[in-house]
């Protein structure tokens, strides 16, 4: 030991002697071996030495020490009571090293500051005596006594009591034996600015091996945004761009950008962090950065890096010189259009694409997912626009409408698409060889047929009618779906090479053999799987007299008979159709049906609905265009009987009816009101009240309702090679969701034939996501969505279609309304501009886990958002703006290429400069935010230098305290500048400028100033996400968000958790300089800890008294580490304890009901005895 | 009551928030009443709500049990089952008989030396309020037991 | 044999607890119970026996027997003095009970004295017990409804009043200041001649010790302390010493003595956690091996006094006289 | 013999005829008629077995002593217990506290018409809505159906106490806990008092004096009220053993009750819940 060496154990300045008075006191080195001899000191009876600290006068000036040390020197087993100036100092530590050997002590109370400022100075004192270090309490006389209570009796009777309980419990206290674990020798880097950049490079200097962890597709932070720095002016980018880069190319540097922190497990040497690689979508490696990407994506939203002064891509590079040098596309969940859709149009996309005229790519987007885009845009029940988010603004975007324009389009500019559409969608051939037989071609046999086609299969459809199509075909009339974008639509897919139709070609699906018909024995025989589409093309019956009439029609039997005849398919006659006639039901086929009638020329036409126009199952657009037509609507009423006159309809006899309780549907059941009946004349009676499927008995099983029954996830029928869906499987339904199975029995289909597992990595049901973060504009454009033109009701007497589409303005316009919920809108442009094939839209969040040491956080600050000081108008008067933006304008590679100008392009003559800006401000930030002062003189000196403008600056007091600052204060001030003592009161419009009021202290007047540009210079606030990250890290934080520092002085980079070091804007404001020094002040402290080749863990852990423990496992179940386990001993399970795992919390100890767990350092006995001592001791003397 | 009644208080303390957020008060001179008397413990879920109970009978007018903010627990969980255990505790003492502003269950931050010292102060008072605690068990000192059974 | 009216009686009592403290059989949270009166009103009459026996007056439930002031010298302080006291309306099973207890702490050298400063400091006033009720058997452990043993005076209620009984002459003192009249009549014997079984010797207890009789009993034990705090006989006690105060030179304990009993778990386990009564049976048989076999073997006096306490306070429905009666039944079987 | 003695001696034959356990546990009556419990181990026996309002206790208690192998290499033993409704919850208590394996136990669910205490109807009973039993191996049927009572407030009593003063509330349990011996029936009574040594005979840590004094009566029924907070399944077997009729239930419901209102949790409902004092949820913030 030598004097004078410069103390190694940290000392508060505040009251602690001058250095020159210490004495060297070795670091705490913990050795059970060190122990040994002194081991049965150790467990001897307790020999206790009682230190009181005056701590100069902080203690002494208001407790009574000598008294305390009177009060205490007495009780039991007490052998020393002393009291000393500064017992933390070296000649303090020294008499109590003396005593210990003077005197035989086993244990020492120390009584001065808290605990947690000198425990670990005593530990090592005591260790250094040669007494375990555990044999030590310290009574906090200090910050819990003397600095908040006045000198009195009270305040001495308390330091009495907290040293006499301390007394009491360090006779209880076990020496303990750190446990040795070896650290991990890598660092974690959180945060990507210059803080994190400076801390990593320092690191990885060393030897380190680092993983930076950004969570932006770059690093840089907000340096990259700056223009030039203070004082010297140099360029931001040019001096923080070679460090970002030799980040990127540093061996030892792992850079994890787009990435955050999800998790920390561990502790101090041996930490277990998970990062979150967010999906970038965008190959890093392969990415070059060509901005081909960047060309063809339609959606533009602002830029975060030119503070929405300017719009980027969803794909974008946050800016030029970005590490890594790559692209990323900015997801935010999936659109709630998109989420809707059955089929899984990319609906966003094709928006988008319609929004920039590109049609023809709209059209191949929406054909990838859906085979039908015309027949779709114009039946389709639309899902897609109820969820649409714009509907809460105003109306949902006309996606129906947009789509059937992009199809009406494609159907025009055949030259556009030379090679069939379908085509290109060629997914793979893995399915070359195989056969499959498909039965029935309505829109999910086709889908499914040209889904397997897509993989090289070779597909054969029969159909039984002499029409492809299927329901689409004849079940729907000419008037809502033109004959030729169907004939277009489904010969583009059976022209699809692979694919084979036969028409007029019926499957019985009965289990007999039938020599002469196909069958689906026949066809299991021949192919290597069968899918059944049959659809549902039998009406239901009523069951009531009358119905097998001549002139009673079923509804679906009815539009095939009209369908076939505009089809010249001579099968049956054309329907005859009276002057009156009924229709009863109230779905989409009673209304098409009851249209159709009255096309074919009757004069009146009956809807009859057993409830009311609320509970009516068809769309509420349908039943409008009915009424439109003079359709009648007859409601609560219920055929009980069609009635013939000479063999023909004559009257429909119908039971009134009334709502009664709502049923299993959530409808008001209709009941039959007892007598009141009413007879209507007819003349033709069209039942449409449901469909069934029209196969009696069939080999494969049938579900309750009669529907073929399959796996509702694989479309796996009863029969492994069988698959089914459609209408024949979910009864009637929406083409879009008809498609949407198909695309899911194409794939299972897919995945049998490969010999896949069918059920592998299918979504189980409709996956409820998690809130996503959708694009918010900050503004959006008052556009009212788009009429639609139509025939007026009184001209459509004919089945040409009623509405007649949009023309390319409205489409353009229409689709401009799209908010980009998604910001990215799938449309898939940039997979094909990328010539290196870098983009994967499919990609997902990942999660990988690092093992470091020691974790720097360097999560910086946020620039704080002006907004709610009404006063400044701020987002209200465009020619307000913060210091970020005007760094923007004066940047070269900013919007403005360097520019600093007004919105309308004009140089300013003259800008006021607001300082503290929401800082130093109660109702805001309280601190000073220490860099606003010198940016806004760097803005002004900037804002001379370019415009020449007149500058003013309003300011409280100017903070010029860095090396250089001062000289620049004085060099700006001789530029021109001019400087007002007083806070901006307000900022108020007048004649095309802004008018700053403020009040100039120094002349005592109030100060009007009219001016072309306002800056608001604004303080810094902890980075969005910083609460997040510090629950996941276990750090505090203090009461303005910054990262908690351990000391404010002395440990100003190590943050309370052991292990975890806070480096620059995380921890507090500071400028970039600043900045630097701290990060390389944490890196230095990790280095330290990363230097050891072990750290100690705390020995105040939980210990399991096995004899006592019932083994009931609550132990188990409250632990947040997993350290107790339950094992056999002697035949029954008790609960054992994993050291290194063990933190300490006690959480067990308190839980265990039978006490059979102790936590080493705080038993509950000396607890127990520490509160009866608080409690129970006298100051009088027997 | 008497005018001149102390209430004597116990306090436990979590050392990484409210211990800390104490030594704050003090470090900021934030003055208190002095009746209050603090056990370090590591975590609020350390203190089992018997300490309390114990603490009342021991002789103690008040309790306060001061842990971390929710979420930040230095131990990930412990105040989260410490809140669940002290709000059966709490009730369940209310229910034989104690008066409920005798025990107080908080959350002070290491940098709320302020409200440390507020929480003692209004504390303090509270309990002064009501009076002395009637479940005590044993005199205010151990020596006026020790005066009448020698008397 | 004298008799005294229930005035006069009243009045007699009265007086008495003028003089000193009277404790008899009140009704307290509607249970009888041997307790302090203030007024002679608060004493029940009409009773079977009180829920709980009388020893708490000698050794009470808790209680502090010596004080002990740690310091540079320490201080042993022995407690108060008890009060006087006349215990009255005490059962004859009760009463037998003071000369089972007096047989371990009293009559022996060397007494326990704290035991000793309280007995000495009772008057025991008996009364008779007009019938035998469900439990009782004091019949069959040597006692009857109407004992005197233990007693220094025993009223027995008649027509009128009571016939006075002072058995010893510090009863006879006590009464000897009351103008009394003679009574020719004699009291009904209340003894019951029902079918209760024989008890055997202590001796031939030592053949059934090993029976397996003794574990299908145990079953139903729930090892709590309901039997033996309900016991006037049971004696056993737990001592420790407790800290009172701390003082700056030293803390001052006091040493308590609180009731205990072999049937609970940890009674018999000693340092290093061994236990030898382990299990339920082994407890449990203790209980009544001590009542009829160790005691009157050690102190020549049974430990039981046949109260029936114990069969209406087990919550599992061990009943000691069913005990006894199984012993016969086996003893009978071995013979043959 | 009623109906349902008839089906539980029915069961228990079976159970020890087929050698599925090795004892059967129920009541029986004792000489002066009253209940007890009994453990049936040869058929011979079964007919002792009976049942009645005043079967008290909650029998799963007894399991504690069979949960272990008694000796070496020999299997736990297997037992049948007969059980009310609320008893049978004790059962996934045990098991979700790894006190018991299902398999090593054969539950005879008694459909419960109420219990009594000294003759009068248990407060429980009074309110109870569940008269089948939530887990049994054989259910044991009334002749007739039993009337679910109205549902009213089973708290009322406690909410009534609620309104007190905390001095008249402090002066009732000072009174009720004033006769209190300390024999501890109420904890040995207990299925969820199973602990080697309970803290309040603990001499390391030492929590509690052996003082037969009210603080420490108080503390040792505060500390187990809580320790069964969550765990406590109402089946009053701490009160029927009560020898000084103290209404320890109220405790225990007053704590259930909060635990209902607090956590929406009733104990044993199933064996994987965890009573909620074991467990936390990150967004609630109680009322302390």
């Amino acid at each position: 030991m030598t004097k004078n060496s410069a103390p190694r154990m940290p000392i508060d300045p505040e009251c602690c002697p001058a250095p020159g008075d210490t004495e060297n006191i070795n670091s705490p080195n913990l050795k059970a071996e060190n122990f040994q001899q002194n081991e049965s000191m150790n467990k001897d009876k307790p020999r206790i030495g009682v230190y009181v600290c005056m701590c100069g006068s902080n203690i002494a000036g208001t407790v009574n020490v000598p008294k305390v040390v009177e009060a205490v020197s007495h009780m039991p087993n007490v052998v020393v009571a002393r009291y000393n100036k500064y017992t933390c100092s070296g000649p303090g530590q020294q008499s109590i090293q003396e005593d210990i050997k003077a005197n035989k002590l086993n244990r020492v109370v120390v009584s001065a500051c808290s605990p947690r400022m000198h425990e670990r100075t005593w530990r090592a004192m005591l260790t250094n005596a040669g007494v375990n270090p555990y044999l030590l309490e310290v009574a906090n006389l200090r910050e819990h006594v003397s600095w908040i209570h006045s000198a009195g009796e009270m305040t001495t009777r308390k330091a009495v009591d907290l040293v006499a309980a301390a007394i009491e419990r360090v006779a209880l206290h076990d020496p303990l034996f750190p446990q040795r674990v070896p650290v991990t020798k890598a660092a974690m880097v959180v945060g990507g600015g210059i803080a994190g950049i400076q801390a990593s490079l320092d690191l990885a200097q060393a030897g380190v091996p680092v993983y930076l962890v950004e969570r932006e597709p770059s690093i840089g932070g907000h340096m990259a945004q700056l223009d030039k720095t203070f004082p010297t002016l140099d360029c931001s980018a040019c001096i923080l761009t070679p460090k970002m880069v030799d980040v990127a190319s540093h061996p030892n540097i792992t850079l994890l950008s787009n990435s955050e922190v999800e998790k920390l497990d561990g502790f101090i040497g041996n930490f277990q962090v998970t990062v979150r690689r967010k999906a970038r979508y965008v190959d890093v490696d392969a990415c070059t950065a060509c901005n081909d990407c960047v060309k063809v994506c339609p959606v533009q939203i602002p830029s975060e890096f030119e503070n929405g002064m300017a719009e980027r891509t969803a794909i974008y590079r946050p800016f030029a010189q970005a590490v890594p040098n790559a692209f990323a596309i900015d997801k935010r969940g999936e659109a709630p259009c998109k989420a809707a859709c059955p089929a899984g149009i990319h609906v966003q996309g094709f928006v988008a694409l319609i929004a920039e005229g590109r049609f023809k790519e709209a059209y191949d987007l929406i054909q990838k997912d859906m085979p039908f885009p015309g027949i779709c845009g114009r039946v389709c029940h639309h899902p897609c626009e109820t969820e649409c988010r714009r509907a809460e603004k105003d109306q949902p975007v006309a996606i129906e409408f947009l789509k059937r324009y992009a199809a009406d389009w494609a159907f025009t500019h055949p030259e556009e698409f030379v090679e069939n559409t379908a085509v290109y969608n060629l997914k793979g051939d893995d399915l070359a060889g195989k056969k499959i037989a498909i039965i029935g071609s309505g829109p999910v046999g086709l889908t499914v047929a040209r889904d397997l086609a897509a993989n090289s299969a070779e597909c054969e459809i029969f159909e039984a009618l002499p029409v492809a199509g299927g329901m689409m075909n004849v079940g729907i009339p000419g008037h809502r779906l033109p004959k030729q974008i169907l004939e277009k639509e489904i010969n583009d897919i059976v022209s699809l090479p692979g694919i084979k139709l036969h028409l007029s070609t019926p499957v019985s699906l009965a289990p007999e053999v039938n020599a002469s018909a196909m069958t689906l024995e026949r066809l299991r025989q021949d192919f290597d799987a069968v899918f059944v589409g049959i659809g549902a093309h039998l009406g239901s019956r009523m069951g009531i007299p009358g119905e097998d009439l001549e002139g009673v029609y079923s509804g679906i039997e009815f539009l095939r008979q009209v369908n076939f005849s505009h089809l010249n398919v001579d099968l049956g006659s054309q329907p005859k159709v009276g002057k009156r006639v009924a229709v009863v039901g109230g779905g989409n086929v009673a209304i098409d049906a009851a249209m159709t009638a009255r096309r074919l020329g009757a004069e009146e036409v009956s809807i009859i609905y057993r409830r009311t126009r609320d509970e009516m199952p068809a769309h509420d657009w349908e039943i409008e265009e009915a009424a439109d037509e003079g359709i009648k609507f007859i409601f609560l009423a219920n055929p009980l009987e069609v009635i013939a006159d000479q063999g023909s309809v004559s009257a429909i006899k119908c039971q009134r009816m009334r709502l009664g309780a709502p049923d299993s549907s959530g409808r008001r059941r209709p009941e039959p009101i007892e007598g009141d009946t009413v007879t209507l004349p007819m003349d033709t009676v069209i039942m449409s009240i449901g469909q069934k499927l029209d196969a009696e008995s069939i080999e494969i099983n049938q579900g309750s309702k009669g529907w073929i029954a399959v796996d509702p996830q694989t479309f796996q029928t009863s029969e492994r090679d069988v698959f089914a869906a459609g209408d024949a499987v979910t009864g009637p339904v929406s083409i879009v969701e008809v498609v949407g199975t198909g695309h899911q029995a194409a794939e299972s289909i897919r995945r049998f034939l490969c010999g896949q597992e069918l059920l592998a990595g299918l979504k189980q049901g409709k996956t409820t996501k998690e809130t996503p973060g959708y694009y918010e504009p900050a503004a959006w454009d008052r556009t009212p969505r788009q009429e639609i033109s139509f025939r007026e009701a009184a001209d459509r007497n004919d089945f040409d279609e009623i509405y007649l589409g949009f023309t390319e303005d409205q489409a353009v316009a229409e689709a401009k309304r799209c908010l980009s919920c998604a910001a990215c809108s799938e449309c898939l442009a940039c997979v094909d501009a990328c010539g290196v094939g870098a983009i994967d839209h499919t990609a997902v969040d990942t999660f990988e886990q690092i093992d470091v040491g020691a974790i720097i956080i360097a999560s910086g600050f946020d620039v704080w958002d002006p907004t709610p000081m009404l006063e400044y108008g701020y987002g209200v008067y465009p020619e307000v703006y913060t210091g970020i933006e005007i760094e923007r304008l004066s940047n070269a590679s900013g919007p403005t290429e360097g520019n600093i100008v007004m919105r309308n392009g004009e140089k300013p003559e003259r800008v006021a400069i607001l300082h503290c800006v929401g800082s130093r401000d109660e109702h805001h930030q309280p601190y000073c935010s220490r860099i606003c002062c010198m940016y806004s003189l760097k803005l002004a000196h900037l804002i001379r230098e370019k415009t020449s403008a007149e500058v003013v600056e309003f300011y409280m007091d100017i903070r010029s305290f860095g090396k250089g600052y001062e000289e620049f204060y004085e060099r700006v001030q001789h530029e021109g500048v001019v400087f007002v003592r007083g806070r901006g009161a307000q900022v108020l419009p007048q004649d095309d400028q802004l008018v700053v009021y403020a009040e100039d202290t120094d002349l005592g007047q109030p100060v009007r100033l009219p001016v072309d540009m306002v800056i608001l210079a604004t303080g810094v606030v902890p980075s969005k996400g910083a609460d997040e990250l510090a629950h996941k890290l276990h750090v505090t934080r203090d009461i303005n968000g910054f990262f908690l520092e351990a000391h404010p002085k002395l440990r100003p980079v190590d943050s309370n958790t052991d292990g975890i070091y806070l480096a620059g804007t995380c921890q507090a404001p500071r400028d970039i300089p600043d900045t630097v020094t701290h990060a390389s002040a944490a890196a230095a402290q990790a280095l330290g800890l990363l230097s050891q080749p072990y750290v100690e863990v705390v020995p105040t852990i939980a210990e399991v008294d096995e004899l006592n423990c019932v083994g009931c496992s609550l132990c188990v179940e409250v632990c947040p580490y997993g350290a107790p386990t339950l094992a056999e001993n002697r035949g029954r399970l008790v609960s054992k304890i994993n050291e290194a795992l063990c933190k300490g919390c006690g959480l067990c100890v308190a839980g265990c009901r039978g006490k059979a767990i102790a936590l080493r350092g705080f038993t509950d006995n000396q607890l127990l005895s520490q509160i009866e001592t608080l409690l129970q001791f006298s100051m009088d003397e027997r | 009551m008497s005018e001149s009644f102390e209430p004597k208080i116990v306090g436990f303390l979590c050392n990484w928030c409210s211990y800390a957020g104490a030594d704050l008060a003090g470090t900021s001179r934030m003055s208190y009443p002095q009746n209050v008397r603090i056990i370090r413990v590591p975590c609020s879920g350390r203190v089992d709500p018997l300490f309390v109970v114990k603490t009342l009978i021991d002789g103690a007018d008040g309790v306060m049990v001061l842990g971390c903010h929710p979420g930040d627990c230095h131990y990930q969980q412990g105040n989260y089952i410490a809140q669940r255990r002290y709000s059966i505790m709490h009730r369940l003492l209310e229910f034989s008989g104690l008066e409920t502003d005798r025990l107080f269950v908080d959350w002070v931050s290491a940098s709320e030396g302020k409200k440390f010292s507020e929480v003692v102060t209004s504390f303090t008072e509270k309990v002064r309020n009501i009076g002395p605690n009637p479940l005590r068990k044993k005199a205010e000192s151990g020596i006026d037991v020790l005066e009448e059974v020698s008397s | 044999m004298k008799v005294i009216s229930q005035e006069q009686l009243n009045l007699w009592l009265a007086d008495l607890l003028k003089q000193t403290v009277v404790v008899a059989p009140i009704e307290k949270h509607g249970k009888i119970q041997y307790q302090e009166i203030n007024s002679i009103s608060q004493i029940v009459w009409d009773f079977t026996r009180p829920e709980l026996p009388p020893r708490n007056w000698v050794i009470p439930m808790t209680e502090p027997i010596l004080f002990i002031e740690q310091g540079p010298t320490t201080v042993l302080k022995q407690p108060d003095l008890p009060h006087e006291k006349i215990l009255f309306g005490l059962r004859p099973c009760d009463s037998r009970s003071f000369k089972v207890l007096d047989a371990l702490f009293w009559d022996k050298e060397p007494a326990d004295p704290q035991y000793a400063r309280h007995r000495q400091a009772l008057t025991l006033i008996g009364l008779a017990c007009p019938e035998m009720w469900d439990s009782c058997f004091c019949t069959v452990v040597g006692g009857a409804p109407d004992d005197t043993e233990g007693l220094d005076i025993l009223l027995t209620r008649i027509d009128d009043g009571f016939a006075v009984q002072a058995i010893t002459e510090k009863g006879q003192a006590l009464v000897s200041g009351l103008d009394l009249l003679q009574w020719s009549g004699v009291p009904a014997d209340p003894s019951e001649a029902r079918g209760l079984p024989k008890l055997h010797e202590s001796a031939e207890w030592a053949a059934v010790f090993k029976d397996v009789f003794w574990k299908e009993l145990s079953h139903a034990c729930l090892s709590c302390r309901v039997c033996s705090f309900v016991c006037p006989t049971c004696r056993c006690y737990d001592v420790r010493d407790e800290v009172i105060a701390i003082c700056p030179n030293g803390k001052v304990y006091e040493r308590l003595r609180a009731w205990d009993t072999c049937t609970s778990m940890g009674y018999r386990r000693i340092a290093g956690g061994h236990n030898p009564r382990e299990t339920q049976v082994k407890r449990l048989k203790n209980r009544f091996y001590c009542k009829f076999m160790y005691y009157p073997e050690d102190f020549g006096v049974l430990g039981c006094v046949g109260c029936g306490r114990c069969i209406d306070a087990c919550p599992a429905g061990i009943d000691i006289l069913e005990v006894v009666e199984k012993v016969d039944l086996k003893l009978a079987q071995a013979q043959i | 013999m009623t109906f349902i003695e008839d089906q539980i001696r029915q069961t228990a034959r079976k159970y020890l005829e087929n050698d599925e356990v090795s004892c059967v546990i129920g009541y029986e009556r004792d000489t002066r008629g009253r209940s007890r419990p009994v453990f049936i181990e040869s058929v011979d026996q079964v007919d002792r077995l009976v049942w009645g309002p005043d079967c008290n206790l909650n029998l799963a208690s007894y399991l504690h002593e069979r949960k272990h192998s008694p000796g070496k290499d020999q299997p736990i033993p297997k037992t049948a217990v007969v059980l009310r409704p609320c008893d049978t919850r004790a059962i996934n208590l045990l098991i979700n506290e790894q006190q018991v394996a299902r398999e090593n136990v054969r539950i005879i669910g008694v459909t419960c018409e109420g219990s009594e205490i000294n003759g009068s109807l248990r407060v429980d009973c009074e309110f109870c809505q569940e008269r089948v039993p939530p887990l049994y191996d054989d259910l044991i049927l009334t002749e007739l159906p039993v009337e679910v009572p109205e549902s009213a407030d089973p708290y009322a009593d406690i909410n009534e106490m609620d309104q007190w003063t905390p001095e008249e509330r402090l002066a009732f349990w000072t009174s009720e806990f004033d006769r209190c011996i300390r024999c501890y029936a109420c904890r040995q009574a207990c299925p969820g008092c199973y602990c080697f040594e309970c803290v309040a005979e603990k001499l390391d840590p030492h929590w509690v004096s052996i003082a037969l004094e009210v603080p420490e009566k108080m503390f040792f029924h505060v500390m187990r009220a809580y320790h069964l907070a969550g765990r406590c399944v109402g089946c009053g077997a701490c009160e029927a053993v009560c020898p000084m009729d103290i209404p320890l239930g109220k405790l225990n419901r007053k704590v259930a009750k909060e635990i209902l209102e607090l956590f929406d949790y009733r104990t044993g409902d199933s064996i994987e819940t965890h009573p909620p004092l074991v467990c936390f949820n990150p967004n609630e913030r109680l009322n302390l």
